[in-house]
């Protein structure tokens, strides 16, 4: 039988190693593995890079994985947001490194290193100081930098629905970053808010397909980071 | 201070982008000003807005009691999807903006230059914290990228001007800027008035802009 | 008011010029539009470079398409399939060319050009004669092969349903290359067993978001290929 | 004349394979033989079957009455799907061949050197057809490369070669064959023995064999 399924958050992070390279799915608040981040932090694994869009709001969830100094490096396109003070402030202090991508180079990025592309060519950021340093190519007349793939040791994301098998569907825009980081993580976690059998999802309308997951842990009623923030709630 | 009280309001430069957006365009619409042009399409055209956070048939932002906070725009504001809309992941996302799919984009800048440079993501300060968002994916991809922006910072600096300081968004991409004053082309001998808002003259447009604009 | 819906297969391939190049959905017969083939065949555009994983069956849908002198080259992965019997015999008389791909290098060039990335690179083919003439990379310690992004001028996919804004679902592995397709394809012609108003497909199980379709054409009960080739059929 | 009556045939040689599939396995079938392997997972265990034509979850063949045309696996043949299944487009599919997520593709093959390297898509006859479909891919992507395939053509010549003299399809990737005489382990010292079919002794299978094959 195949089961994917862990019984907690705590058991489904224990394998992540000091140094790891952690893909945390979601857009802000949509899609934010909040839980699946806040057992990290208890866990204990330091020395993180992570890839995620954002750096967190508030003193939860992401952002309080980097205030509790976890976090060495980031790679994201847009590190400041409404009621993000903690990555500025680290970052100021030179205490965590920045990798600035452009957001869609960052999904293509994931994408290919999911989808066994170790590199490829893009418009994006061509004659800008975000492409210093790269390799430009010209392609029918167009120059193009060149990107490399991203992979990952671990990818936390959440979902909607997940089946025994693995199979993901999501809610909305909150499906976002997910199915890339899902393709992209050696080992891909899933928090969902409901697991169901094998058939109980149409094939038709599954999004990520069983085999870019490993375990599944039900959180069938997540945290809202954004009623966090706006109770000042610090984590942990 | 002038430019307070006369010229148009961010609802009406918005609303003033918005009539220059075809039936069945797919558009894409930036943090800020651009966000409002959601409410203007002109009666009897449809129009579908793309989010780059992975929503085709963005609508406006939802009544009271239908907020969830997993449906929300570029922006990270909370927005509805209209009948026929589609989600999915960032990468096809930005599919469609690199490959040339979405047809406008209306994005804010800090500076545009007379040959379409566009400066809208850093001031190149060493203590700011870069963020650059979909922004150079989109100058790059959207065939036509528009912006809407007040014809001066609030110093009274021009932003349009003859050559961006500030660090690039991307090379020569700006067709069209809505400003509080004024529609501005860019062609290939530089800055053209389109047209003047109203109780604005050229006069008073061209002494704040950073370099010659031609007339219409 | 956005309507993609055109009247007849007929007036959806009207604008196909003389050596454009068509990318035609479908893997073996599921999914192969072939009323649209059959179609474009009346029309009579010549010169056409196809794309598609093979070369048809019979005398009917794409075989036919190339008996009819229509199609100057076939980019595909594998133009021999049973009862595939025209593209043999033009090929060995030197009457069509043939630019040969692996089955997943063709699928990643698809999406690659769809997704306006012009190049990338894949360990598929390194070391075999399809290898050869390409440039090759080594990154991270392997090595890797060049291949270049697909456009087509036009894409002839067929699906389930549409709706009106041009959202598209499919039937089972009918799906194969049409979505890439439809991304890949400056004009995207569709042909669908329903046609519905827009919101009458859910937006989390849409496939192809209307953003690449731009013709939509309804074929209610298309015809098998299996079937006319059974039947030995001949188009037209 | 022999191959036919001793050793194990077709059927037999799909059931072998089966067995060192893992529960759990994400596994590609080739076309001919390999097809064959679905109906072999061995009592207790799941194993979820890949066609690159964009299905995961792929059953066997339908009842009569119950065929899809639009239900096909990579050989073109009807087939199923399982509860819990999901279909994808092609270049998902590919991506989970291409980005090392199917854990083992069993294929047939032509030759099969004793360094790994495999050629089954082409004699390099310059008369006929090329044609590749998925397997450089496969090859490529997939974790481990077992293969099926009679131990010898027709015509008695060894398919388990030092080199091979047909076109590569993929260069040092086989790690296990399954033949009709034995299964046989690619290794850092070449052909190595692993099990010989009933009614076949080692030098029977040496003898049928192109180069050196080292005892189990």
């Amino acid at each position: 039988m195949i089961n994917k399924q862990v019984n907690s958050v705590h058991d489904a992070v224990a394998n992540i190693l000091d140094g790891a390279t952690v893909m945390i799915g979601g857009f802000g608040e949509a899609g934010s593995p909040i839980e699946l981040i806040h057992a990290l932090i208890d866990h204990g694994a330091k020395d993180l890079t992570v890839v995620n869009n954002n750096t967190g709001s508030g003193h939860v969830g992401l952002a309080a994985l980097i205030e509790n100094k976890r976090v060495a490096k980031m790679i994201c396109s847009f590190p400041r947001t409404a009621n993000s003070t903690v990555f500025p402030e680290l970052y100021k202090k030179g205490e965590i490194e920045l990798e600035l991508v452009p957001q869609g180079t960052l999904a293509e990025r994931i994408r290919a290193g999911g989808a066994g592309v170790p590199a490829f060519y893009t418009a994006t950021s061509v004659g800008t100081p975000l492409a210093e340093g790269k390799e430009v190519r010209n392609i029918n007349g167009r120059d193009y930098v060149l990107e490399y793939g991203l992979t990952a040791d671990f990818s936390l994301i959440k979902c909607l629905k997940a089946d025994r098998y693995g199979n993901l569907i999501y809610n909305k825009t909150a499906r976002n970053f997910a199915p890339i980081m899902a393709m992209a993580g050696k080992t891909t976690i899933v928090q969902t808010r409901e697991y169901v059998d094998a058939g109980e999802i149409d094939p038709e309308i599954v999004v990520t397909p069983g085999i870019f997951v490993d375990q599944v842990v039900t959180v069938a009623n997540p945290l809202h980071e954004s009623e966090l923030v706006a109770a000042e709630e610090v984590y942990p | 201070m002038n430019e307070q009280v006369i010229g148009w309001n961010r609802e009406q430069m918005a609303e003033r982008a918005a009539q220059d957006i075809p039936n069945g365009a797919y558009v894409n619409l930036g943090i800020g000003i651009p966000e409002k042009v959601v409410r203007y399409v002109p009666e009897g055209r449809e129009v579908i807005y793309h989010t780059e956070n992975g929503l085709l048939g963005m609508g406006d932002a939802p009544e009271p009691g239908k907020e969830d906070p997993e449906l929300i725009n570029a922006g990270k504001k909370l927005v509805t999807a209209i009948p026929g809309a589609a989600y999915f992941h960032h990468a096809d996302s930005f599919s469609m903006i690199r490959g040339n799919h979405i047809d406008i984009c209306v994005l804010g800048a800090m500076q545009v230059a007379e040959n379409g440079d566009l400066a809208n993501w850093s001031t190149g300060n060493p203590d700011a914290i870069p963020a650059v968002g979909g922004a150079m994916d989109l100058v790059a991809g959207v065939k036509t990228i528009n912006v809407i922006t007040q014809h001066c910072t609030r110093n009274g600096e021009p932003k349009l001007v003859s050559k961006c300081t500030f660090p690039l968004t991307g090379v020569g991409v700006v067709s069209r800027i809505y400003t509080d004053l004024a529609v501005v082309d860019v062609t290939p001998d530089g800055f053209k008035l389109v047209e003047l808002a109203p109780g604005v003259d050229f006069d008073y447009v061209q002494e704040r802009t950073g370099c010659t604009l031609n007339a219409a």
